[in-house]
């Protein structure tokens, strides 16, 4: 706690989760009290998230970066933070994430005051998820950051039903299903997926701080001390993949993805965001932080499943997006898509592929959150999710179809935007070690271009009907979210060098950790 | 002077952005903006190429290089950078040119559209990223570059969006375009795992190297075509060229005959040393060239909607060029490219004229417009019979290169060399069909209104015309340092001067005299009776006016199989992968609780009895343990 | 035998002995509209004592009667949790005894008596003594789960705990019994030393030993001996439905882990494995029954009898890791009960209901009890910044550091099990709408001393949550004084160290 | 007469008590054979204390406590037992069972 540095690591978690708690106290009625509150905090947050990202010297020592306290002795916990090149861009992710989740949230007046509360805390715990370098805090903020789901979902979320009102067939545009998916099913059923999920972890946790307790008679959590530890190479093979899946379930990691379509569908718009845009990745970056640094053989023993797995994600994503009828699961199943390429630039194991995951993790990121934004103002205003009904739209908000589009053309991998090069580096990376999977996720990208461009073309093209008359187009506070989201998207699209920098610096030493590379 | 030459693309690339911000604040200043800046982008390409040619030797060759890192992860650096040699160069000039000249048009053709400073804004977007895609000096960034045209002329094509033609049209050029990509990110990728790079001159050194192993090569080069004939529409990626023609007709003339689908030919000129190197990759070039250049020359002769025979004309010129590099002539290639693009120019410049002054686009419809615009009708004239390849327009010397190139060609040269030649024929007699039909003949009474297009657009029409008129003389060497195009533009070391074959000059100028004599007889004099021919071969002309089916052919594949694979899976993943895998265990749980709680009797004796048999569990248990 | 006993070492006994029968004969002197003094005073002798104590036992290690009865660290962290849960209880009694109780003087009395009895479980050193104060807990609860006298459901779980309490001590003592047969004597110690020479368990041993353990798990409610616990919970009056959950489970456990560790820490290869299969079995089907319960109490009798697999992982772990998991848990455990509870007695005060539907939109009718019953229960199914999840991240740790991964991984996954239907309670609170009909929607008045109380509780989920060093401390020491310095077994028994 | 005589006896007993716990459907019945199971204990712990150790009086003790114990366990039950047939008419356990599952 002594450099200033590490009083903002210790500042970036407090502020969101003490902010919570003084909320609590703040009287329920006062919205727009509550609102500017919590945009205080998330700006708060995001300025600190730059001022990190920006002084972050990639050649210089990040020991100046640390919070470290004893918590539990008897256990060797320790309440210890710190980053590295790979959290530093992921921790902006985040508080970018949460001011826009923030702002395009003005339109939240049912019980805003609970809704800006657990929201908080769900963002400090993925602050704390990035930043915390003990297991036992990393697996605390984990979960803090998956609890405050259900709720957020379950109160404020929306349900999607299609038994009623038939599909109005359009040639080319089949869309599908009579389906219904109450929100409180789809907030369960998330909770308990990823609960799940962390419960793999918990044990693999357990079983990596006992074995290195009965090797070497260290009790210690801490991800660097039990990274040295030699574990057998049977160990390795058997504990990986609890970590592996565990953390692949909030990752979206195929077949244990269903939670996140529903998930993402039923969740409120600034949930969605955060949820698609944030939380998935702590799956991806548990997989990278936790799995492969500690289990390293084991990483290399599994890393074909695991890129077998990303590629069946970006495939089966992409269709499966294909056929949707509801526009957020067109979106929901696009980030099952997009992850899918995260997973397979883990799975390479190889300095460009690494690169690429962690870039893709924050491109991803902010790409899916303005496509969630933007969906979620249609929602707002037509009360339709429906693709079949939806026509034409751009005739009246010219300014949210452009976003989307935007969005959309990043999703499909145009150069220009960040995903691109994101997942060019995936591609080089899985070209080097599996080039027929690189080729299957090459064609991956145009199949999301075919599901993207028959949305853009139903929704937002064609002749508009009338009752849609008054529709009302963006305002000016989510032009300006939206204008943000797209200008990083554009920043890091045309200018990658400085972001890569940064994350290969951490990249690099992590795989020479492993004593690959 | 070429350092700078990166300013060409920037220009306008600046342009759009100022646009797209501003747009509120500038009504119609946004389009002084981009047409300044293409402006000065056309102006700069004089000094870059005069600086060129201050560089060049002559006779041999030359290319400018220069690049800045773009981004480095782990052990791969990858750049941005210009080349500059003369393909780089020819395309330059033809891009700048055009897109002056099609914006100055499009002040006067837009002038009523809603979305002028828009349509602007993406003309400039579309420029700058054809201007970088030609100036690239490595596979990334030519990649880049092409995505980037690819989206414009999505945006183009789709820019009276709230038509559903339009929209669809839109749909289909990006997703048939990018099916192509797919194989040209392959090839490149392909090439950067052999090569560890992305630039252009280290992949070539390798390849003159033979670091490439023969499959390697072969690959990259098919694949890298699948790029090019997905861009330049050659079949089976054909279809979306003709839908393309809903977009505004300016846009015609630019992206879709001029420049873009040109990149394609582009591409394969840029790596011509692949195909070099492998005689499969080039076999391949030619059987594709000639199978739509016969099938996009007997479509151009039946269609009737005048900007999707010019379409179709476009895929056979292309074709024609492809047969070209095929047949290992870079220098006819691009001859015919330039010329073509002039010519074509001219012709879209010309029916969006009529289209504007007579609201006709059906040529049956059409007939003696020149009383009404002769100026349109002289332009339109050149343009065609230049095309048409009569001497001693333009398009009669690239037209002859080719088919000489191909005459020589090393594979099957002969069997091309007939194609080339019968599709010679085809050229004139649809062009004289359009033309004749379109302005000679007698005036119809609906088109007694139709008047004259104002200066704006008759300018660049006619200069365009000129150009497309006088660019033969290009071929031969006037200057000493020039030496005529195939001096100029070549591949490897066989670079030569121009010089006629006249046997085969002869032949094909007299196959197209035949055409435009022809077509002559069939729409002016009338005396051939187009209904008898047709019905004749009546199964021949409904296949090939119904385009052979093929857009049917892919309307279904992507209707019933796409999307019902697409369906099939998502149902999958409720029933099977959710519905099953997912809520199973959670009912299985609830349900083992529901049959648990029955032990729970609620009877004394019944729990005295469960703590009985659990002591005796326990010793038994106990008892086996040891 | 030496004889020299230390009798003032009983003083925190005899204090609390006294305040039995101060409260009774105080009760005679009290107008009936007056008897919250007779709480009160309860409550505040209770404290007193408890600040007596402390200092007052702090570091004394002492075993009287020649070890029937011993006075060390762990008994002391045992006396008070007994006195706090005694404090805990009555004042949150308070209002159900004025609304539906009668007899209030002997209600606190005989809680009194059997804190009495807690502490000298936790403290008896000999199978005779704990049973005898087991017994006497056992009286006490029979008295008390039966105390809503005019209450069909009341009286039914007195009779069922009643003569299945008196049917499991009779296995209990045959057990007893059996044991001093097979290895003269019923001191732990003494015991110990004795299987160690014993070797192998032979038949009347290991029928005794397998009766005792029956005989116990009916006090810790752990299957298959816990089937009494799902209708006293229901029928009893609701605090002390939460006293039964909470003070009997830790005085039983209390004794359990210093029977075991103390006595049969040599038998361990023998019993671990029977232990280890218990608790599995106990959380498996404690949880996967709570799923299809619908009333609120035997939802949660169901939960802790799950919890109760989770502690008896810390007996089968034994190692000072896991008896250091096991009491923090039964902190933890104890103060998340009682928050959930007496939040719930709340509710049932002024609603007269406690089954899951009727808790529809609570947060809405009051978002203090709502706030309480989701911190507790998020607490059991061990989320984060709440005690759940740092107990048993330690427990769970303690049965990984002793080859038990295996069971830690059932447990998670049956607390995984339980989040599901916790969920569904709080679903029911913050989801669903309240009904409209019967002034559902009326805002739910609490009582301040409830208010306190629960408040206090759910501030301590959290404190130990977040903070658990003090407590740990305390522990720690407890576990120390309980294994001595001279301990073989536990680490013979410990395997990987 | 061997010590194993006794014991048979006493667990003989106990058995029998343990049936009758398990048979009874009658409150009453059911405590007296508690009662069985108890003095099945006592008889064990004498026999013990006379064959095993008789230096020390530790079975006697046992068998002291017992026997006050279950009076007073006697004395407690019946109370109850009183107030089951007070509120349903009936010392029949069986009937006393509106909590299940």
């Amino acid at each position: 706690m002594s450099s200033m540095e590490s009083v903002l690591l210790f500042a970036l978690i407090a502020v969101p989760f003490f902010g919570a708690l003084v909320m609590v106290f703040f009287p329920a009625d006062r919205h727009s009290l509550i609102h500017w509150y919590t945009r205080v905090i998330a700006f708060a947050g995001l300025v600190m998230a730059v001022w990190l990202f920006v002084t972050f010297d990639t050649d210089g020592d990040l020991s100046k970066y640390t919070v470290d306290f004893e918590w539990l002795p008897a256990l060797g916990i320790r309440y210890s933070l710190g980053i590295s090149g790979i959290t530093t861009p992921l921790v902006l992710l985040n508080a970018i994430i949460f001011m826009a989740g923030v702002l395009v949230s003005w339109n939240v007046t049912h019980r805003p005051k609970d809704f800006f509360i657990w929201l908080t805390l769900l963002v400090a715990g993925v602050y704390g998820v990035f930043l915390a370098t003990d297991l036992f805090f990393l697996f605390f903020f984990y979960e803090l950051a998956v609890v405050p789901m259900y709720l957020l979902i379950g109160v404020w979320g929306s349900s999607t039903d299609f038994t009623k009102q038939p599909a109005v067939e359009i040639p080319g545009y089949g869309g599908g299903g009579k389906y219904d998916r109450p929100k409180e099913y789809g907030a369960m059923k998330l909770m308990l997926y990823l609960v799940a999920g962390s419960v793999l972890v918990w044990v693999a946790i357990l079983a990596v701080w006992a074995e290195a307790r009965s090797v070497t008679g260290m009790e210690s959590f801490s991800i660097a001390a039990l990274s040295q530890v030699e574990y057998s190479e049977n160990f390795q093979r058997i504990f990986y993949p609890f970590f592996m899946v565990g953390f692949g379930v909030l990752a979206g990691l195929w077949p244990f993805h269903t939670w996140s379509p529903d998930g993402h569908v039923a969740a409120p718009t600034a949930v969605s965001m955060l949820h698609a845009g944030v939380l998935m990745k702590l799956g991806a970056f548990g997989i990278l932080a936790v799995g492969m640094v500690i289990l390293p053989e084991g990483a290399s023993d599994w890393a074909p499943v695991l890129i077998g797995l990303g590629t069946v994600n970006v495939l089966y994503g992409a269709v499966s997006a294909l056929g949707q009828r509801d526009l957020k699961y067109v979106i929901g199943y696009s980030s099952v898509s997009h992850m899918g390429y995260v997973l397979m630039g883990l799975g390479t194991l190889e300095v460009i592929g690494l690169n690429g995951a962690v870039f893709q993790m924050f491109s991803h990121g902010i790409m899916t959150g303005l496509f969630f934004a933007m969906v979620g103002i249609i929602y707002e205003r037509t009360h339709l999710r429906d693709i079949t009904v939806l026509e034409g739209l751009g005739k009246r908000m010219g300014v949210v179809g452009a976003f989307l589009a935007v969005a959309g053309l990043t999703s499909l991998g145009l150069p220009g935007f960040s995903s691109f090069v994101a997942e060019l580096l995936v591609f080089i990376g899985t070209f080097r070690t599996y080039p027929i999977l690189g080729v299957l996720a090459v064609i991956g990208a145009a199949i999301t271009a075919v599901y993207i461009l028959r949305l853009m073309a139903k929704v937002f093209f064609g002749p508009i009907s009338d009752r849609w008359a008054d529709l009302e187009d963006a305002k000016p506070i989510e032009v300006a979210v939206g204008a943000a989201l797209v200008g990083i998207l554009l920043l890091w699209g045309l200018y990658p060098f400085r972001i890569v920098e940064i994350i290969d610096s951490g990249v690099q030493p992590l795989l020479e950790g492993m004593g690959i590379a | 002077m070429m350092e700078w030459a990166w300013l060409i693309p920037s220009l306008p690339a600046i342009a759009f952005a100022l646009m797209v911000v501003l747009r509120r604040w500038l009504p119609n200043w946004g389009a002084i903006l981009a047409t300044g800046s293409m402006a000065v982008s056309f102006a700069l390409f004089f000094f870059v190429f005069a600086d060129w040619f201050g560089e060049k030797s002559f006779p041999g060759d030359y290319t400018f290089i220069y690049s800045i890192d773009w981004l480095r992860a782990g052990d791969a650096v990858l750049t941005w950078g210009m080349w500059i040699d003369p393909i780089t160069l020819t395309m330059l000039g033809l891009v700048t040119a055009a897109a002056l000249g099609i914006q100055v048009y499009s002040w006067g053709y837009m002038a009523h559209e809603p979305r002028f400073t828009w349509f602007f804004a993406v003309h400039s977007l579309f420029a700058a990223s054809m201007l970088a895609l030609v100036m690239a000096d490595n596979l990334l960034l030519l990649y880049i570059a092409w995505e980037l045209v690819g989206i414009c002329s999505y945006l183009l094509i789709g820019f009276f969006y709230d038509r559903r033609s339009a929209a669809e049209a839109a749909k289909k050029a990006f997703i048939t375009t990018r099916v192509g990509d797919v194989g040209l990110l392959i090839g490149i990728l392909l090439l950067f795992v052999e090569t560890g790079t992305f630039e252009l001159s280290a992949i070539f050194a390798a390849l003159a190297n033979g670091e490439l192993s023969e499959g390697v090569v072969t690959g990259a080069a098919l694949l890298m075509l699948m790029g090019a004939i997905g861009k330049s529409a050659q079949f089976p990626f054909h279809v979306w060229l003709p839908d393309a023609m809903e977009g505004p007709t300016p846009v015609s003339a630019l992206v879709h005959s001029a420049t873009m689908v040109v990149a394609g030919v582009f591409l394969v000129a840029r790596v011509f040393p692949f195909f070099e190197a492998s005689d499969t990759a080039s076999l391949v070039l030619l059987c594709l060239g000639a199978v739509t250049a016969l099938g996009a020359a007997a479509m151009a002769l039946v269609m009737t909607d005048i900007k999707r025979v010019l379409a179709y004309s476009t895929l056979t010129d292309l074709a024609f060029m492809m047969l070209a590099l095929g047949a290992g002539s870079v220098t006819a290639g691009m001859f015919h490219l330039l010329l073509h693009g002039f010519a074509k120019a001219t012709l879209f410049l010309g029916a969006g004229s009529i289209s504007h002054g007579s609201e006709q686009t059906d040529i049956r419809q059409m007939g003696g417009l020149r009383r009404r615009m002769p100026l349109t009708a002289l332009a339109f004239g050149i343009g065609a019979l230049s095309l048409g390849g009569l001497p001693p327009f333009g398009g009669f010397f690239s037209k002859d290169e080719v088919t000489l190139a191909v005459f020589h060609g090393q594979q099957f040269g002969w069997v091309f060399f007939i194609v080339a030649l019968t599709v010679g024929f085809m050229k004139a007699l649809y062009m004289g069909r359009v033309f004749f039909s379109a302005f000679l003949g007698k005036l119809k009474p609906e088109n007694e209104h139709a008047h004259e297009s104002g200066p704006s657009m008759l300018a660049p029409m006619l200069v365009f015309t000129t150009l497309g008129a006088v660019g033969g003389l290009l071929a031969f060497g006037w200057t000493d340092g020039y030496g005529g195009f195939g001096y100029f533009v070549f591949a490897g070391d066989h670079q030569e001067g121009f010089h006629l074959n006249w046997g085969i000059a002869g032949a094909s100028t007299v196959l197209a005299v035949a055409g435009f004599g022809i077509a002559w007889l069939a729409y002016v004099t009338g005396s051939l009776r187009t209904e008898g021919i047709i019905a004749r071969v009546r199964p021949v002309h409904t296949l090939v006016a119904n385009k052979f089916y093929v857009d049917e052919v892919y309307q279904w594949t992507i209707d019933t199989v796409v999307l019902t694979l697409g369906n099939a899976i998502a149902w999958v993943d409720r029933a099977l992968v959710n519905d099953v895998g997912v809520n199973g265990p959670g009912s299985a749980t609830s349900w083992s609780g529901s049959k648990l709680r029955v032990v729970q009797s609620g009877k004394l004796y019944s729990y005295a009895l469960g703590m009985v048999l659990g002591f005796l569990a326990l010793a038994v248990a106990w008892w086996v343990a040891q | 035998m030496t004889m020299d006993v230390r009798f003032e070492l009983l003083m925190p006994e005899f204090l609390v002995a006294g305040l039995a029968f101060l409260v009774f004969t105080l009760d005679f002197f009290i107008r009936p509209v007056r008897k919250d003094i007779l709480a009160w005073v309860s409550a505040a002798g209770l404290a007193v004592i408890i600040a007596f104590t402390v200092p007052y036992l702090l570091n004394e290690h002492d075993s009287l009667f020649d070890g029937l009865y011993r006075v060390d660290s762990y008994a002391l962290f045992f006396k008070v949790l007994s006195m706090g849960i005694g404090i805990a209880v009555i004042l949150g009694s308070l209002h159900f005894v004025n609304q539906r109780l009668t007899h209030p003087g002997e209600y606190y009395a005989i809680i009194i008596v059997s804190v009495l009895a807690m502490m000298m479980m936790a403290a008896s050193g000999e199978l005779l003594t704990a049973y005898l104060s087991l017994e006497l807990l056992s009286f006490c609860l029979y008295i008390l789960s039966g105390f809503a006298l005019q209450d069909r459901r009341s009286n039914e779980a007195s009779v069922k705990y009643v003569l299945l309490g008196a049917f499991s001590s009779g296995l209990l003592l045959y057990g007893i019994v059996l044991l001093y047969g097979a290895l003269g004597t019923t001191h732990f110690a003494e015991m110990a030393t004795a299987l160690e020479g014993a070797g192998s368990v032979e038949g009347r041993l290991l029928v005794g030993l397998a009766l005792v353990v029956a005989g116990l798990g009916f006090k810790l409610a752990a299957v298959p001996f816990h089937m009494w616990a799902p209708d006293v919970y229901q029928g009893a009056p609701m605090p002390i439905t939460a006293y039964i959950a909470v003070g009997s489970k830790a005085a039983a456990f209390a004794l359990v882990l210093r029977l075991f560790y103390e006595g049969l820490a040599p038998a361990y290869d023998q019993w671990q494995m029977l232990i280890a299969g218990m608790a599995a079995l106990t959380m498996i089907f404690g949880n996967v029954v709570a799923i299809v319960q619908t009333n609120v109490k035997r939802m949660l009798a169901y939960s802790s009898v799950g919890q109760v697999g989770f502690l008896l992982m810390g007996i089968a772990a034994l190692s000072p890791l896991a008896s250091n998991g096991l009491m923090v848990h039964l902190v933890g455990y104890s103060l998340t009960n009682f928050a959930v509870f007496f939040a719930i007695t709340a509710f049932y005060n002024a609603t007269g209901k406690d089954d899951i539907p009727d808790f529809a939109g609570l947060a809405g009718r009051s978002p203090f009890l709502a706030a309480a019953i989701t911190i507790g229960l998020f607490s059991l199914a061990g989320l984060p910044f709440l005690a759940g999840f740092v107990t048993k991240f330690y427990l769970f740790s303690a049965a990984a550091a002793e080859d038990l991964l295996w069971l830690a991984g059932v447990a998670m996954f049956a607390s995984l099990i339980s989040l599901y239907y916790y969920l569904q309670l709080i679903r029911q609170m913050y989801i669903e709408k309240a009904p409209e009909d019967e002034g559902g929607s009326v805002a739910v008045a609490t009582p301040a001393v409830l208010t306190a109380v629960i408040g206090a509780m759910a501030l301590g989920v959290v404190l130990l949550g977040v903070y658990p060093d003090p407590v740990m401390a305390a522990i720690e020491d407890a576990t120390a004084s309980l294994l001595g310095t001279d301990n073989a077994w536990i680490t013979l028994g410990a395997a990987g160290q | 007469m061997e010590l194993y005589h006794v014991e048979l006896l006493s667990a003989a007993l106990f058995a029998i008590g343990v049936y009758g716990v398990l048979a009874r459907r009658n409150a009453v019945m059911v405590l007296m054979a508690v009662e069985l199971m108890l003095n099945a204990a006592t008889i064990n712990a004498v026999a013990y204390a006379a064959f095993l150790d008789p230096g020390r009086l530790v079975g006697q003790v046992i068998t002291v406590f017992i026997i006050t114990v279950a009076a007073a366990e006697v004395g407690l039950a019946m109370a109850i037992i009183l107030r089951l047939y007070r509120v349903r008419a009936t010392a029949n356990v069986d009937e006393a069972d509106e909590m299940k599952g």
